[in-house]
């Protein structure tokens, strides 16, 4: 555990250096090795095209940083990216390809647990660690799949638990009797919001409004009036993103403002939020994320400079950072085992913990990771990280102010 | 009761909205027997020009109506000309099917790649304001949106009522073959029909882009709730869509409400087969008599 | 018309030994992958040629019966610890594709009381009402969380899967092709071009429309079955998709609606086609529309597809006359295989 | 003669417009029964409900002494009720042999057998020739003229042996030698034993050809006779000249 650890952190803090030096340090490599290929399918087109985009910036600017830092064992890195058009049938299709046609030396993760998960079954039967960054859902854990490794602190179900943890932590009378859960049927939505609630009950609170709306709900206006109906102290909703911004615009419209709102997406977001439900209405909402701007995890503020100088300023998508993070953990296990060995890999990486911009991962035997997110909140028209302690950047204000119109 | 008054409320205002999106894809079929399958995709294309107008030079979004109206009309003449008419000699009304689903993927693909696949919404100062009316709460922009879409409706069915232009339609819609006989021009009948079915798509576009985020993807949701209004109603009956329109908006809206909103659109498909079984040829439809 | 049947026995014999032979002779994973995917289309577009090419009933909903094949193996399999016993899981499949095809029934029966676009609008209608019930029925399908269906170890993963759905996709081409010269096909056909007419003359056109329809779901259902086997996962919109419809329906247009070869052709450029783009040039977001302008060219271009423009272009050298053009998919007698 | 088809009280409405109004006539075996009446007098309404086309409003149709309780097309051709239509509808993509053979009566079971069986090919054969379209057998339909679809129309019906014929204007837009051809092959049928009921405009051949006459007015039959009676009697030529 702690050789892993410190063999991470090490490996972390000379890639840090390095990066400090950018400019100076040009390829030293040997030209006549060959490069390391990573084989990854993302969606170009189709559902999963927006996130996928931001992946693919994550994974691109860890190659770019990686390789001008002379690669990994003195080889370079090379990305092999291809589109599997948000289908199943074309990832399958993909990864098949890129292990068994172009015989790739590692295979990185594509978006959405949807996907990820036959993936994962055909990284598996060619005994290829499936690193990735976005298929935490509740499904690919029960496969019991071995090289599965989830590049987040928390699988998707416990996203909420940080929120639960924190409202269950208030003294008894700050605490709320009363929650609703509207929750989107989602395998990244719906199943947050049963694990909080599920902590609610037993700890006392009354559920007095749960509904599961489906995924092409437009019209949120139902669902709000029967919750301001019902009149919850606390709303937790099991969201993704669209469906979100749709539940606080009608919650706004409606004039129905709880003492607490979570949501399990869509808050996090620190551009499209305010500017879908308006800049004066955010504060006092709280959200639940991995992977934050301001977050002093290992690499973190490299991260985040590397990325502005690549792309610009403004904000950064936490799907790039996974990615990211799923290249410094590569880069970390093959400095350690010294080897391109898939199994070897494999047997590393469930021993451990492993640094990386999403914080210290570890992973249990069928790739589950075992920390939790971070709680934050809309505090000053600004998503400040609040809860646990050890990360907050400032104390959570409660309760939510009314909205502003 | 309050929740099922303001249910019905919220459904009345839903359904005129999808009233106006469905009025011109029946008025297409009724002229030249095209299910329109671009015609969410049309939707989609206005919500965007009427956004990208709101948030580049601020004009307001019902007031674009105004300009992005005559702009879709126009490329609705024109995807006739191109696509349909190309079309209509050579095979069946099925093929119009395909055409069109082409068209609206294209359309699609075109606006993923100018807008991103990002969600939008197009948000003017009244967006979140609401009235309190005898105790119901109703948005301020359902309200303008179901005026408007009213507004059209009563527009296009007076045009259809006293112009000649109108006549030549319903006589197309009766009868395409007499109607030939009586010198109706057939292609510019259809023509101008296309690009007018377009253009009310793309006024429903703008409103719907305040009402409810969207993205290039959103279509699919929205054509098949659009053709389950138009076969209810009857495939061609103006009036029979827009009592489709209004029974969905109602229904959708008071299943919601009282059962669950993952069932209120199942509930409409099921009641929408059940009438078919018993009227295949919709509420309003008249049957196709063929040569009989 | 025995000759054309002799040799197109031939010839359907020769093009089905080299399918068997195939992944016996090539083994790379990624080949036959491809191959399964080709076979997987192939076979759909096939199973829909029986009642929208032949009888003119253009289906949007067949996918419906795919996915209710796909969940049907899933929830058989999903809490069976599978490991040797692999084989099982494909040898369920006749029963599936019964079991399905006799549930399709009354569906049937309602839906085709309805003609042309309607029916078109009310098997879309269905695709919407079984995807809404994938979701919400969650005590049997999970819902959107999904099915997961373990995963048999086989020697050569894809191979026992390529000859399940080779097997389908043989037993529909044979249904397909026998159907072209016996009595319900002529029935389809007669519907195809008049039903009213049909009716007239004692044609029992509700029998001969609901038994193909029938048959082309269940065997739509048994390839659904095989795909949820072979990708492992389950989800209500990849089950129950309008991608797969339409990845379904057009093979059948470019190759010629009504032929026996013509779908097949048409899953045989289309699929690798597609699959080898998104692979090769994915990144490009340009896909969606390339993939619309294909579409647009071959409706406006082909609009009968590939198989009856040959056939036209053949018979009119050989007769040095212009045969006039015929609507698309009217061609019956040209393309005897 | 008994009766072979039997209407009575039918009446059919199309929205606010009856176009059948309680119609009452027999056809009786073996007659070649003209229907006549000026346009939209509803014969071509009469002829789809008796051939189970449309519903009635009310009414009743029996054919060979039974009464129809549900309108199928099929199944009245397939009880000896053929028709033809105003427009000859035939199956344009097929050859004529297999016009045929789709009209041939089968048993349900025999939908997966031989498209066109040996004794169906050799009786298409026989008919085709008879209506002197033997040269034309392997076309397609779509490749007659308007006259040689009429006839093809009229043969195929031939093919489910029918007890009545119903023809609807059978000699409408053909020329004149097609005018006799068709004459001649409902007099050769008659001698062969089956029924016509026949709806037609050219007075001529109605004359010469039918007998009785039933004359259809608004949906009512207005008159019954033969051929001499019919023409002289007043309410029919005030019907025809529209006082």
């Amino acid at each position: 555990m702690s050789r892993g650890r410190w063999g991470g952190v090490a490996t972390f803090v000379a890639l840090a250096a390095l990066v400090g030096a950018a400019c100076s340090s040009k390829g030293t490599n040997s030209t006549n090795t060959k490069p390391i290929v990573i084989g990854i399918s993302l969606s170009a087109s189709g559902d999963f095209s927006d996130p996928s985009a931001a992946a693919k910036k994550g994974y691109e600017l860890w190659a770019k940083t990686v390789d001008a830092h002379g690669g990994i064992m003195g080889r370079q890195v090379q990305l092999k990216i291809v589109d599997d058009t948000s289908s199943p049938d074309q990832v399958v299709t993909n990864y098949q390809n890129l292990i068994t046609k172009d015989k790739v030396d590692i295979v990185f993760g594509p978006f959405s647990t949807l996907l990820s998960a036959p993936a994962a079954k055909v990284a598996n039967r060619y005994g290829y660690a499936f690193i990735e960054p976005a298929g935490g859902g509740p499904a690919i854990f029960d496969e019991n799949l071995h090289n599965i490794f989830f590049v987040q602190p928390a699988p998707v179900v416990d996203s909420g638990t940080v929120f639960a943890n924190y409202i269950l932590s208030l003294p008894a009378d700050q605490r709320p009797k009363t929650a609703g859960y509207p929750e989107l049927d989602d395998p990244f939505a719906a199943p947050i919001a049963e694990t909080v609630r599920q902590k609610f009950e037993a700890a006392g609170i009354t559920t007095v409004f749960k509904q599961i709306y489906p995924a092409e709900t437009a019209e949120f206006t139902t669902i709000v009036t029967k919750l301001a109906h019902a009149s919850p102290d606390i709303v937790v909703g099991g969201t993704q993103v669209a469906d979100a911004f749709g539940l606080v615009k009608a919650m706004i419209s409606e004039k129905f403002s709880p003492k607490f709102l979570f949501l399990s997406n869509g808050s996090n977001d620190p551009v499209n939020f305010p500017d879908k439900i308006g800049a004066s209405n955010v504060n006092g909402v709280f959200g639940a994320g991995d992977w934050f701007e301001d977050e002093k995890s290992p690499g973190n503020a490299e991260f985040v400079a590397a990325y502005h100088a690549a792309y610009g300023p403004g904000p950064i998508d936490s799907t790039s950072a996974e990615a990211y993070a799923c290249g410094q953990i590569l880069q970390a296990v093959v400095s350690k085992v010294g080897s391109l060995d898939n199994g070897k890999i494999i047997a590393a990486l469930h021993q451990g913990s492993w640094a990386s911009v999403e914080g210290n991962l570890s992973w249990n035997s069928v790739g589950e990771p075992q920390g939790q997110d971070l709680l934050v909140e809309w505090i000053g028209g600004k998503l400040v990280p609040v809860y646990p302690a050890s990360v907050a950047l400032a104390a959570p204000t409660i309760p939510k102010p009314n909205w502003a119109g | 009761m309050h929740l099922l008054v303001q249910a019905v409320i919220l459904g009345i205002l839903i359904g005129g909205v999808y009233a106006l999106m469905a009025s011109g894809l029946t008025l297409v079929f009724g002229i030249m027997r095209v299910i329109n399958v671009a015609q969410g995709a049309m939707v989609i294309l206005g919500a965007y020009l009427s956004y990208t107008l709101f948030s580049s030079v601020g004009i307001d979004p019902l007031l674009s109506i105004l300009l992005i109206a005559p702009v879709m009309f126009a490329l609705g003449v024109g995807i006739h000309r191109v696509f349909i008419r190309a079309l209509r000699a050579e095979s069946g009304e099925e093929m119009s099917l395909l055409v069109t689903w082409a068209t609206a993927l294209a359309i699609e693909g075109v606006l993923s790649v100018t807008y991103t696949t990002n969600l939008r919404s197009t948000i003017p100062g009244y967006a979140q304001r609401s009235w309190i009316i005898l105790g119901y709460r109703v948005a301020e922009v359902r309200v303008f949106g179901f005026v408007i879409s009213v507004v059209i409706l009563s527009a296009l069915s007076l045009l259809l009522a006293r112009t000649r232009f109108g006549r030549s339609v319903r006589a197309t819609v009766q009868n395409p073959t007499s109607a030939k006989l009586l010198g109706v021009d057939a292609d510019r009948v259809s023509a101008l029909g296309f690009g007018i079915g377009i253009s009310t798509a793309a006024a429903a576009g703008a409103v719907f882009g305040i009402i409810y985020p969207f993205n290039p993807g959103s279509h699919y949701d929205l054509i098949s709730r659009l053709l389950s209004i138009v076969v209810l109603g009857g495939l061609g009956s103006l009036g029979g869509a827009v009592v489709a329109a209004l029974l969905l908006g109602v229904g959708e809206s008071v299943v919601a409400v009282m059962i669950s909103p993952s069932w209120s659109s199942f509930v409409f498909f099921i009641v929408l087969i059940v009438i078919l079984v018993f009227r295949p040829q919709g509420l309003f439809g008249v049957r196709e008599r063929g040569a009989l | 018309m025995n000759r054309l049947s002799a040799a197109g026995l031939a010839r359907g014999g020769v093009v089905m030994c080299a399918l068997v032979a195939f992944p016996f002779v090539f083994s790379q994973h990624w080949v036959l992958n491809m191959a399964f995917f080709v076979l997987m289309y192939a076979g759909l577009a096939q199973a829909w040629n029986l009642l929208g090419g032949y009888s003119g009933y253009i289906s949007l909903g067949h996918v419906a019966f795919f996915g209710l094949g796909a969940y049907s193996e899933a929830i058989l399999f999903s809490h069976i610890g599978i490991g040797s016993r692999g084989f099982l899981p494909l040898l369920v499949l006749p029963a599936i594709g019964i079991a399905v095809a006799l549930t399709s029934v009354p569906v049937a029966w309602v839906a085709l009381r309805t003609r042309h676009m309607t029916f078109a609008i009310v098997t879309l209608t269905l695709l919407f009402v079984v995807q809404q019930l994938a979701f919400n029925l969650r005590g049997l399908t999970h819902g959107s969380q999904g099915v997961s269906v373990p995963s048999p170890t086989f020697s050569l993963y894809e191979r026992p899967f390529y000859l399940a759905l080779l097997a389908i996709f043989a037993l529909a081409t044979l249904v397909t092709w026998h159907v072209r010269r016996d009595r319900l096909g002529l029935m389809l056909f007669a519907i195809r071009d008049d039903e009213d007419k049909a009716r007239g003359v004692g044609v029992r056109a509700t029998e001969a429309k609901v038994f193909t329809f029938a048959v082309s779901v269940g065997m739509t259902a048994m390839i659904g079955a095989v795909w949820a086997y072979y990708i492992g996962y389950v989800y209500p919109q990849f089950a129950i998709d309008p991608l797969v419809m339409i990845g379904s329906l057009l093979p059948v247009f470019l190759g010629g609606a009504g032929t026996v070869w013509g779908p097949v052709l048409g899953a045989f450029i289309l699929v690798p086609a597609q699959q080898w783009l998104a692979y090769r040039y994915g990144a490009s977001e340009l896909y969606l529309i390339a993939y619309a302008a294909v579409f647009l060219a071959i409706i406006l271009l082909l609009p009968r597809g590939i198989l009856p423009s040959i056939a036209d272009m053949v018979a009119r050298r050989r007769d040095g006359r212009t045969t006039p053009r015929l609507p698309v998919g009217s061609a019956r007698e040209e393309i005897a295989s | 003669m008994s009766a072979l088809l039997e209407v009575r009280a039918l009446t059919k409405r199309f929205g606010g417009v009856t176009a059948v109004d309680g119609c009452t006539f027999e056809v009786s075996a073996g007659s070649i029964t003209a229907l006549i009446g000026p346009n939209g007098s509803g014969k071509t309404t009469v002829f789809n409900m008796v051939t189970g086309y449309l519903r009635p409003d009310a009414g009743a149709v029996s054919f060979d002494g039974r009464r129809a309780s549900r309108p199928d097309p099929a199944r009245f051709y397939r009880a000896g009720l053929s028709r033809t239509f105003q427009q000859p509808r035939v199956f344009r993509e097929l050859t004529l042999v297999e016009n045929l053979a789709v009209a041939a009566n089968r048993p349900w079971w025999a939908l997966l057998g031989r498209d066109v069986p040996p004794t169906d090919r050799r009786r298409a054969e026989e008919v085709l020739a008879d209506f002197r379209l033997g040269d034309l057998m392997g076309n397609k339909a779509r490749e007659l003229s308007f006259g040689q679809q009429k006839l093809l129309e009229f043969a195929a019906v031939l093919m489910g042996r029918p007890k009545l014929v119903l023809l609807d204007e059978p000699t409408a837009g053909v020329n004149p030698v097609m005018v006799e051809t068709m004459e001649q092959h409902i007099r050769d049928l008659h001698r062969q034993g089956i029924t016509f009921l026949v709806v037609e405009h050219e007075m001529n051949l109605v004359m010469r050809l039918c007998d009785p006459v039933i004359v259809l007015d608004h949906g009512a039959k207005l008159a019954e006779g033969r051929p001499a009676e019919v023409q002289r009697d007043p309410l029919v030529l005030d019907a025809y000249l529209g006082t």
